[in-house]
């Protein structure tokens, strides 16, 4: 291998003489792939950011690998970036790549099989070395493999050494050396994609003030890489993707957990009351701990507590005291909030509790996806405690989706259940940037008057009970998680009085679908089969809906907002359709909820592999669904 | 809404009675709680914070009704947790008087973590930890805080865990403030309470409290009228460690840095005593030690030294973070990083 | 009221002259009420021994006041007994008592109404002065009422005063003769319904052995009341009820939680393998604890743990250590174990979870009985995260229900969730003390060969893993929460891998439905209504189908043992039916579970007030069912 | 299956790679867990237990990964609980060897009550705690060790939460065995981990580990060659407390009961200097004060005294009771109580 890289950059043969053919595409799909260590995730950031400002919309999956940083060159370690950008409206990463950029042997061997035949594989051939090799389990180097060169539009780039070469003389050490080769790749990638480098190299300037010599260091190496593609004959094209037609506006890139972070500012903004987050980090959800850490001048207060059942009660004593509660987490700690969710939901106070979903049962596959919470969310609580849920679809719809939480929240007073995911929480999509004016108002009306004043008597509309706050003169009452009459919320034992309380509790969350609007309908209103989704598939089952319906099938998309209470229009809405698939990163728990809620039989589509759904997935399977023969 | 606010006549017209709810209290008849209860009420007028600027937070287990008897207001939430409760109440409305009731099980078993951690952290919240060394709530199983051997309905052939001192375990959670106290002594209580009110951070209270339905007796080693004197050393800060019916016994530190009691006057002189000082760290954790047969219970406060509290911190550095950056603007925010505009 | 004490002692009118009527009956329930204080839970226990011994079938339903001791006299200090015994077989404690024995004012305020018209209605009149009446809210004496002597045959007896009598000179002090007086009580009903004292007395004087006097004045006083009986002329009737023709054999009477202690032990005794309790202490679960606490010399280990999570812990390290591990709870107890559950499942270690269930949602109701935790029992825990759940219908099925949970535990290598409630757990039954020999077999192998071994290689036909304990030569292995591979366990990212686990944990324990027989119908196997429920309800729906199978109606009823898995004829036994009813002491949940399973819009029955149901009730609900209109 | 029943020479067979499991080790490069691994491996085969009665239980953390790299028998719990799994297992099979390894999360945060239990009952566990004073696992928050002040991912303003000191923190739960070391003081750390597998009951070692990615450099103010022997106090059980380079400084107690550093020779003689005993209960809990910027850091064995061990005594109930009542019979038992007979 070593010889592939000293002949490329000792045979002046490979400088360009003829320009590239510039082709104009409509979607691409670039995955980069290297060692944890080799700053994908970062390659993959500055590529979208430079994306996005083109114009293009865009979806992001990051796929860091599990938990530890694995010895260097392992195939646990290997760490990858995929983005998928387009001229017109795009809702996933992509299922596969066109493009794969593999710094290192143990990337290409987990990353090849993805990429998409006869698409573009760049390689770093400098990191193919017999150790390398041997550590991602290669006999011999697959990329002499004939039959690769065959299969794919083969690269042989020795980054390793471009990258020293460009910096010899830097001063820099081999460490720090090597660290930048990252930017090599995407320098070429800027070229191959035409995309500009100036906010890239401004980023990194900025990130590396305290240290300029590695931050021109970077850029000497990102212009490097660019000028490779831009002076030498390795690349023969060059790629146009014209911007999107969007919706007018201004956009920001934005992953779920930062979405989510700024839904819930927003709602303390807009209600002028202070947010407070008790927390406990737990991967995927620490990032809207970190985001709102950093907001202490916007009304943000932030508790890292010792574990998440102090997270949540601590929560619950702020929500006493007036404040929007909240706690985020992911699903084993979700598991230990449940005891004070009913807590919560006895003494009728606002709190949102984030569930940032990843793979499980127990610790599971903490750095993957899964819908898999849905079930303890909506039952998974001792006693009948009723608290309504909702969920996200798309990395920027968490930002709705952590403001509406709040909204309901306050206005039944209410604990309610924000199910998120692992793959919203750290992909990224475009994002027009909302004007928090237009949003609903969240009124917060704390009751000060203590005239006929009973701590359980209820709004007849909502049910809500009036939120009373200590520093109130003449209002000083009492709360607790025994059964409480339902007027006085005096500890009460009497039978009726817990059937009463059971039965109004259960009615109050069942009056949130009074804030649903009519079920939105992508495509017809009746037809052969409905695809009806919740959650981070949204995506996946929209992309395959849109290509089916554009082959004329009659094939619908509702994607739920509301898992509980469902919509009051989803039972005639499923009925009007001869099939409704519920595709499911689990093993069929929405099903299970709308088979026992319209006695509808289903059909279930399910994946439990830490990973979102592909587009073709879908429509395979619908297009199954509707070549069936009919009973 | 903080207590400065109030007109001195409003704080005047406060009384024991005020502070007394409308709920019967519906403790066994002898119980201890109600000794306590009333200790607190009395101490509430004394104060000068309005009933609507306190709050009583409880866990389960007969201690933990407390809350339902304060014309305060109040929270009788789930076991073990009160104190994460008023953690996030008190870090986000520091102004409020915030106060923990809690049991020996509550607080030591189910909710020994929280307590630690609210210790450590010096929240300023006044923990009353009812210490009667055994469940009573759920009928008489042993607590953290029986002894050794103690035969209860989940140990009939004698409990096999040793205690917790909670003395101990405060100060070494790291406690600013931990003190102990008895049901039966009125005046002691009401002072060790006083004391706890006007410390800034978190005060620890442990109140040997009797239990007579499931563990009668449990301290009557230390309150019985005959042995009171020689079982009880008063601890009081600048005075030395001197007990007995006679005030003729003290305790001294021998060269092997270890306590012994001794005759005044007869193996040695009030010289030698210890001297109580709270804020000495060593000292408290000797004074935690002491126990019978070879010591007196040491009661009053261990140790009281000051250390800025965790809600004082957290909003100090919010108004600092203010003052550095100005009231966040939300549409900057949500317009940060890179933008671009789409026409 | 003093007057009437006074006159009916000063008066000798009322010694009997006439023997009194001896009238035979079949069924007869008693209530005995009064202050927490008054010793009525040691009256109702008593009066079923002996009336166990007479070989009447019986149940009991012992009705705690809340938690604390109220001061005496107040209504939510009342303590009651019920008791229902009969010639023929009987499920339920009774609907409504025949006899009502009240203490005090506060006793008869909250117990009358439940009393059925024409009932006896004994009221101990010494109580029923100024203070007590107060306390109990009543503006003037209801005895004095004339309406109340219309409506009940009503016996006034001055109990205090007669019990100060008998124990005049007896030198007790005023405090211990006042605790004797339920002994009086007990006198009188013994005397009416002719049952022995011989082993009243006997255990009496067993339980005071360290305080002889006390025993002697409660046989004094418990004489003085069969005698009061028998010389007055009080009361003109006795009654009679023959022994009931249950199936032959040795029978003792125990309480739910009895013998749920006892199934653990014998699943301990048979399987030859220590049984293992980590738990906290829970009402209405602590019995268990305090009973197996104290079968120390049957290999029996009991940990009282800091709290939840270190009780389920705690037994997971002690299966890994090849214990038959046992953790039990309530509600929120259980809640906090969710996460431990999850872990548990991932080991595929044996464990039982027995959830003796309350009034809830939160602190709710301690003391109540209440069928609520079915959901969380079935889906609360994060992830895909199935495992076996299985409840009893009677106290004494609590014995054979807790017996399976280990066999299935074991077998299947699976935490179990066994559910039970205050009901079943407080109440009593005449239980056939079985043959442990007779008991299907727990086989305990742990494997010890090395050979070809893998932590997760499995039994081709149940799925399980084999049990490898620490300590055993060769075989040492790592187990976790993170995924695993499918044959070795080691950790694995591996995500066709991940399906294959998620699925393979969720087949085994669907196999579990191998070991449910054929679904038991009582009645005809099909018909116009199916009653299918579960758990503690199983008296009352059997006494109810049963009363309206005596009037020709065809109903039936399935009772079900397991939840999770459903047995695999369920689905076609319900479809047997026009109708299904599905009465539960929720807001429907096995019907949520049934309706999604099946899609079978089954009927729901639901009461919510911390009761049991009445027989009645279901009758009610039944008739209403064949009574309306077919569709 | 208990370690006398090994003959020896299967015992003297045993090496440090026959604790080394087939599993890659997969910290950061330059973590200081391999220094630990490294020194527990090497520790193993002196204690001539096989491998197959010992077991390392863990919670979740980097740290926690430990179990998974020694080829002995093993379990990754969940987050914090390693004590209670360790705690079950350890009481039914009191044979066994047990070890737990946790982080300064796991083991104090959402752990802590766990721990401090296990103490108490001093459950006879050997339990590593390794020190980096920051959640690794999750990519770096504060933990319940790191220093006030600190800026974190979830801390960008610096956290004020006061610390615990682990050491202070197993004292005042009754821990009877208490210590110290470094991850870069190998033999220190091996002879630390040697005593701790030797006492009977519950050993706490906290392990000062340095991690290099979120946390470099947290201990260098006692690691570095430069400043080390005056930043440590290496405790050993009868000597003098004494440190520095030159060996010339020493700790005494003055006439307040507060300890303070001198140098020998000028401000006082080695006479003075306080003499390490491990079972002095108030030498122990100042030694775990001791602290910078005024005193050296002490490493090594704090506290080590003799308690029956909760397993232990559990057994020996159990052991009692079947003497005394002989072993039960089932028949016996379902037949209890009142029975009749129903022909
Ligand atoms: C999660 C949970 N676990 C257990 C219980 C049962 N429980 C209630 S109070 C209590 C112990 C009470 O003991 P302590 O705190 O000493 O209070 P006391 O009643 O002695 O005042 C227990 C175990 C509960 N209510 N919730
Ligand atoms: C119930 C639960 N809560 C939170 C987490 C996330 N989590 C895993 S490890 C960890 C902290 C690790 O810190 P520490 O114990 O100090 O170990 P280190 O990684 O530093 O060795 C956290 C918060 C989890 N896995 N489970
Ligand atoms: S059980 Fe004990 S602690 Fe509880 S109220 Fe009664 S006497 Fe007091
Ligand atoms: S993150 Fe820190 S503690 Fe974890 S493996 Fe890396 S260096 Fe070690
Ligand atoms: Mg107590
Ligand atoms: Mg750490």
């Amino acid at each position: 291998m070593e010889s592939t890289a000293q002949k490329t950059l000792g045979d002046d043969s490979h400088l360009r003489v003829v320009p590239p053919t510039v082709e104009e595409l409509d979607t691409v799909t670039v995955r980069f792939c290297g060692d944890s260590g080799d700053g994908m995730q970062l390659t993959g950031t500055e590529f979208t950011k430079s994306t996005a400002i083109l114009g293009n919309d865009l979806a992001t999956f990051p796929d860091y690998p599990a938990e530890i940083r694995a010895p260097a060159g392992t195939l646990p370690g290997v760490s990858g970036f995929q983005i998928q950008f387009s001229s017109h409206d795009i809702y996933t990463p992509g299922d596969a790549p066109d493009v794969l950029v593999a710094m290192n042997p143990a990337a290409l061997k987990t990353n090849l099989p993805d990429l998409l035949p006869g698409g573009i594989l760049v390689v770093n051939t400098g990191a193919f070395n017999e150790t390398n090799l041997q550590k991602a389990g290669y006999a011999k180097n697959p990329i002499d493999d004939e039959q690769l060169q065959a299969k794919y539009r083969l690269f042989k780039v020795d980054i390793t050494k471009l990258t020293e070469l460009s910096l010899e003389g830097s001063g820099l050490g081999s460490k720090e050396i090597a660290r930048s080769k990252n930017m090599f790749a995407l320098g070429m990638m800027c070229w191959m994609y035409g995309r500009p480098m100036d906010n890239i190299i401004d980023g990194l300037r900025q990130k590396f003030t305290k240290k300029p010599e590695i931050a021109e260091a970077n850029v000497q190496v990102l212009k490097a890489g660019f000028n490779y593609g831009e002076t030498t004959e390795a690349f023969s094209h060059k790629y146009e993707v014209k911007p999107a037609r969007l919706a007018p506006g201004k956009y920001r890139n934005v992953t779920g957990n930062q979405a989510a972070a700024l839904g819930f500012v927003t709602a303390a903004a807009r209600s002028g009351v202070r947010l407070f987050l008790g927390s406990y980090p737990i991967t995927p959800a620490s990032d809207i701990l970190h985001e709102l850490s950093s907001y202490k001048n916007y009304g943000v207060m932030t508790f890292q507590a010792e574990d998440e059942i102090a997270g949540i009660a601590s929560a619950i004593g702020a929500s006493f005291g007036g404040s929007l509660a909240l706690t985020t987490s992911s699903g084993p700690g979700v598991a230990l909030k449940t005891e004070a969710m009913g807590l919560a939901l006895m003494l009728e106070l606002p709190l949102v509790i984030c569930n940032v979903q990843r793979g499980g049962p127990s610790t599971g596959l903490p750095t993957k996806t899964e819908q898999a919470d849905l079930l303890q969310a909506v039952y998974g609580r001792n006693g009948e405690s009723p608290i309504p849920v909702l969920a996200s679809s798309t990395p920027g719809d968490c930002f709705e989706a952590a403001y509406e939480a709040f909204r309901i929240a306050v206005k039944y007073m209410t604990p309610v259940l924000y199910l998120t995911d692992g793959y919203l929480a750290n992909g990224s999509e475009p994002w027009l940037i909302p004007d928090p004016a237009k949003l609903p108002p969240i009124t917060v009306k704390y009751r000060t008057d203590p005239e006929g004043f009973h701590a359980y008597q209820r709004d007849p509309k909502t049910l809500a009970r009036p939120w009373v706050i200590p520093g109130t003169p003449g209002m000083e009452h009492r709360v607790g998680g025994l059964e409480k009459d339902s007027l006085t919320g005096n500890v009460s034992y009497d039978p009726q009085n817990h059937e009463k309380m059971i039965r109004t509790r259960a009615e109050k969350v069942a009056r949130v679908a009074d804030e649903i609007p009519p079920t939105q309908i992508f495509g017809e209103p009746s037809g052969d089969v409905l695809v009806l989704g919740w959650g981070g598939t949204y995506g996946a089952l929209h992309q395959a809906v849109e290509s089916l319906q554009k082959r004329g099938k009659k094939v619908s998309q509702v994607h739920l907002r509301w898992l509980n209470p469902l919509p009051k229009d989803l039972g005639e809405v499923i009925r009007r359709f001869q099939t409704v698939l519920v595709p499911e990163l689990n093993l069929g728990q929405l099903s299970k909820i709308l088979r026992s809620t319209y006695l509808v039989d289903c059909v279930t589509l399910n994946k439990i592999q830490g990973k979102p759904f592909k587009v073709a997935e879908i429509v395979a399977k619908v297009n199954e669904l509707l070549e069936r023969p009919r009973a | 809404m903080s207590a400065d606010l109030i007109p001195v006549s409003q704080k005047q017209a406060l009384t024991k009675k005020d502070f007394q709810s409308d709920q019967d209290v519906r403790w066994c008849p002898g119980c201890g709680d109600y000794a306590i209860l009333a200790q607190v009420q009395k101490l509430m007028p004394e104060l000068g914070i309005p009933r609507h600027d306190i709050v009583f937070i409880s866990g389960i287990g007969c201690s933990s009704r407390f809350p339902y008897y304060m014309n305060t207001y109040g929270m009788h939430s789930i076991h073990g947790r009160a104190p994460a409760f008023a953690t996030g109440l008190k870090a986000s409305r520091p102004e409020l008087s915030v106060w923990v009731v809690t049991g020996d099980g509550d607080g030591l078993s189910i909710g020994g973590n929280h307590m630690i951690h609210t210790l450590r952290r010096n929240v300023d919240l006044k923990i009353l930890l009812f210490n009667n060394r055994i469940y009573g709530l759920t009928k008489g199983q042993y607590s953290p805080t029986s002894e050794l051997g103690k035969k209860t309905k989940s140990t009939p052939y004698g409990s096999v865990d040793a205690p917790f001192s909670p003395a101990q375990l405060a100060l070494g959670a790291g406690s600013t403030f931990v003190a102990r106290s008895v049901d039966v002594e009125p005046p002691h209580l009401l002072s060790t309470l006083r004391a706890a009110a006007t410390h800034k951070g978190s005060a620890f209270v442990e109140i040997y409290q009797n239990c007579n339905v499931f563990n009668d007796g449990a301290y009557s080693y230390m309150t019985e009228k005959a042995v009171k004197a020689d079982a009880q050393l008063v601890l009081e800060p600048g005075k030395p460690l001197v007990f007995g019916k006679a005030k003729d016994k003290a305790i001294r530190m021998n060269a092997k840095l270890q306590p012994e009691v001794f005759t005044l006057g007869k193996d040695g002189d009030l010289s030698q005593a210890i001297v109580h000082d709270p804020t000495n760290e060593t000292l408290a954790w000797m004074l935690a030690h002491l126990a019978p047969p070879h010591f007196p219970t040491p009661i009053g406060v261990f140790r009281s030294v000051e250390r800025p509290a965790y809600d004082a911190l957290m909003n100090d550095q919010e108004k600092d973070v203010l003052a550095k950056k100005g009231k966040g603007d939300l549409q900057k925010l949500l317009n940060a990083g890179e933008t671009w505009v789409v026409k």
